[in-house]
């Protein structure tokens, strides 16, 4: 019985087919059919950020945890090889990335995206110029200027350069040239940021209230990238930068005045046996109440081991310039520490695929136990903790 | 198991015959294909909220079930699912994670309701237009067949009909029940 | 010293800055520089082809290996959720897959791509209706006509449709509507194809020279889509169609003259104790010159176990009604065997992630036993061995 | 490991001044920076044939390697590989798989070779243009340093500069002697 089909017949009679088991339901009358919904918000509270970079041509994605107890609440995607930050409330994520239509090939776009938290849902795109520093993720990529207003975002072509973006018109302003510097330290007043550069030396980028120009200073060269290079991780101390080489040494900055000067140089590991290092990425973070660094370390470091993970987390009481404790906790890349009395550490591990929550205990020296954990999956370097 | 393939084959042949010729309403075969087509695009025939915020706890009636869900893939309602939990990523059995769209269309189940020892069809939604991996994947996959039986298909995306297609996991809405 | 930069200058101080190293070259004579190339071509050879689907927003990719000792020969990469083959004489790969430009919303494309399997380049991209199946690749998804002019691609929007693409055009001819069937199981002979039906028969589709339109058949009842459900996998044997079932039975089916006619069913777990059943997703393989059949199987099978791994593989002379051995092998979901004398049996494990060669002993009833592994990274369900 | 580190500053200052400026020829920094960004954006500075068919075995002229070479991280000239190996996935050492395209700039490490225990520059090349992952990773990243030296810096993607970013895997190209 050959015969020819029309294609609208056809069409929907495949679709009765799929759906008659669908539209079936029950006659019984104390039975009411449930509905399918999407949840509204998230359950409100302090967050946990992880950004997970994609490196394969798929979408990244900042995974949002309860810092209660690491429950999973959410998440926002984006693009490839993401950046990723947050306003200071936490209400609003920030990623920039990079689509590629055809992943391994021809032209793509680099885009500033911007999440509202509580719904985990995209508010604005940005369009930035097509030189987003595709690199392993650090919090310095990606950074908002003190009164949160702007957005700078580090290029890398290889030549290096930052995006200046003002997040309320929703455009580019300018794109600042910084030759042979990286990272983005925003200013704690004013628009504007420092970079650290090639040969040691640092260079504050101050913008104009319309971010359309800037000027530029250089520091005096603040460390040796040769003898002892630092990683881009930093945090703030009592409104000082803090940064830390793969040796172990912390450089604290200031950065008042448009350009850095150095303040003090503090070796962490000094008179402790065993060759210590710093090991990780997002390495460096500051218990503000109590003064305490709290850094990832590992023994016996090497040439080629500053990404490796921790053998141990060091409580380092940077006013007194001691070290507390050495908490035992093995494979993290990065840590995040909030800045109460009762501080509470982070962390993350990719050799586990696990982020980590941390009790930490101010009558003991600031030691760190596990007490909650959860799964992440793929590649992440950064993580944020927020109100 | 023997009884609910019976009562799942049951549901396929006459029981659902019955029901979607009543809900064809004698309109003829090419009206009904147009609204099944219509029902379908709308999202398991149910009318379905855009947003909810009763955190999952506004389902369960008439099934008999305790207060607190189970989380793991054993729990009754995932016999044929095949994807990961909403309610590890966060959203809940029925609900799909803040920031997620509920897939237009399903493929359906038919599990035994432990609390009250009948037969339900659920109904197996992706929530789509997120990246990203969600929590632990499921594959009890009971009742599967290929895509020549379209609608019990789990190995398809379910977010094909929608336009965003990132799938991120997949809830199971209890949508009637099999005789 | 405040100063601003031009923007070109400092672009180039940077590249400076990145290339300085690069530049810097010994002067050393007896020294020559090395240079970097691409391989031009893969080694020749027989191949293994698996592909691996992402179902995340990337890439998928055809892997290919040495089917000698599967050493990874090279890769061919396309869409999201591909279905792949390979011409008879294995010189030219088929990808069908979806581009989505921004992963997780949006609008995307779906493309037919034609690799050259030696230089692993794509020769050309045709652009197919936006209704490709997401669906777990089968090889039933994508194939080819028998004399290898046109190609057949599933659709499922969820209703079903083949779309005829005209290769050497590069054109679409028609969508062949095949409501509430599906799979693409070529004729032997001119331009045709039949498919498995929700109703346990099946439609057998003839298209015209030139693929613009079809006739169509419906054969009586095959199986018992309820009782007795069948794989999409399927093999030849001597002309004739194999289809297995979840419950192991053979159902061996003559597609000459235009419809679909049932040959012969063969239980071949009858009688064998442990409730056995087939397990896995490329479930059908048959050696010609030997009339055996390799299935994956399990024991203590039941509802919702099909797609599992197998724990043995069975070698069944289907001419003989005879099942001659059980090798333990476990793990597999996919298994692919050479038609000649002396068999080659490859596998693989999506739990392990691996590929494996099975050498088979005609002399000891078809045993298999491992002689080579590769890994496999991420999500395949078919597998072919080219010539 | 210390020499190497000596050797590799030493490279970073003043030796690489030197030939740098050598190359430059007097010509006025800003045209050395045009030529030495073209050079970067010609790749490695080295001439590069399109293809090759010569299996990876047109190299290790001078530099004393055996016939066969290993494929393993601890291979001398991987020493600040970060990047999965090529070798492993139809290319070779010095090769990108077939279909695959070599990266328009790279990052250098200095290695120590161990067969006449001499020092080489050594460029770290992505091939690109390709989906999927390659071989087994390798991360030694000897002498990485952050963006801020970017020439070293093997956390960056360096098909960043090539149309086709997609990332398959690194070569090691000993483009030059350390002194």
């Amino acid at each position: 019985m050959a015969k020819t089909l029309s294609a609208t017949f056809g069409l929907l009679c495949a679709i009765a087919g799929a759906c008659a088991p669908v539209t079936a339901f029950a006659q019984d009358d104390e039975f009411v059919p449930e509905t399918l919904t999407a949840k509204a918000e998230m359950d409100p509270g302090p967050n946990v950020f992880v950004n997970v970079q994609n490196w394969s041509g798929g979408p990244s994605v900042g995974y949002i945890y309860s810092a209660e107890d690491l429950t999973r609440k959410g998440s926002v995607s984006g693009g490839s090889q993401s950046h990723f930050t947050i306003s200071r409330d936490g209400t609003t994520a920030y990623m920039a990335s990079g689509y590629y239509p055809r992943y391994d090939s021809g032209d793509g776009e680099h885009v500033l995206q911007i999440f509202d938290v509580a719904t985990n849902t995209l508010t604005k795109e940005i369009p930035i110029p097509y030189k987003l520093a595709q690199y392993t993720d650090d919090l310095s990529l990606l950074q908002l200027s003190a009164d949160e207003t702007f957005a700078f975002v580090q290029n890398g072509t290889p030549a290096t350069s930052v995006t200046v973006v003002d997040l309320a018109k929703g455009e580019v302003t300018q794109e600042v040239p910084s030759p042979g510097c990286f990272g983005i330290y925003p200013l704690l007043e004013g628009i504007g940021f420092s970079a650290i550069c090639n040969d040691g030396a640092f260079t504050t980028f101050v913008l104009s209230d319309d971010g359309a120009t800037f000027e530029s200073q250089k520091s005096q060269t603040i460390f040796d990238p040769d003898a002892d290079p630092i990683y881009l991780s930093s945090d703030r101390a009592e409104g000082d930068l803090l940064f830390i080489s793969y040796h172990g040494n912390v450089y604290r900055l200031s950065d008042t005045g448009g350009v850095i000067k150095k303040l003090s140089v503090t070796p962490i590991a000094d008179g402790v046996e065993g060759n210590w290092g710093t090991s990780g990425y997002t390495v460096v973070t500051y218990n503000e109440a109590n003064g305490i660094l709290f850094v990832p370390m590992a023994s016996e470091h090497h040439d080629g081991s500053h990404y490796h993970g921790s053998e141990e987390v060091w409580a380092y009481d940077l006013r007194n310039k001691a070290l507390l404790y050495r908490s035992p906790l093995a494979d993290l890349v990065g840590v995040a520490v909030t800045d109460g009395a009762e501080p509470e550490l982070y962390g993350f591990s990719l050799k586990n695929s696990m982020v980590y929550k941390f009790e930490v205990d101010p009558l003991a020296r600031f030691a760190a136990k596990q007490v909650a954990e959860h799964s992440v999956d793929g590649f992440a370097t950064t993580l944020m903790v927020s109100p | 198991m023997a009884k609910m393939i019976d009562s799942f084959l049951g549901w396929m042949d006459a029981a659902a015959e019955n029901r979607t010729r009543r809900i064809a309403d004698g309109s003829g075969r090419r009206s009904f294909l147009q609204k099944a087509g219509w029902a379908l695009v709308g999202g398991a025939v149910l009318p379905m909220l855009p947003y909810d915020n009763s955190n999952g706890q506004a389902f369960a009636r008439g099934l008999g079930e305790p207060d607190e869900l189970p989380e793991d893939c054993e729990y009754w309602r995932y016999c044929s699912l095949h994807g990961s939990l909403c309610s590890q990523c966060g959203g809940s059995v029925t609900q799909c994670p803040p920031g997620s769209t509920p897939s237009k269309v399903a493929w359906v189940g038919t599990c035994r309701n432990p609390n009250d020892d009948k037969d339900y069809l659920v109904s197996y939604n992706d929530c789509c237009g997120k990246g990203g991996s969600c929590g632990d994947g499921c594959s009890r996959q009971e009742g599967d067949r290929p895509g020549y039986r379209y609608g019990l298909a789990s190995e398809s995306s379910w977010c094909l009909a929608n336009t965003d297609k990132g799938i991120h996991c997949t809830v199971a809405i209890v949508v009637g029940q099999a005789e």
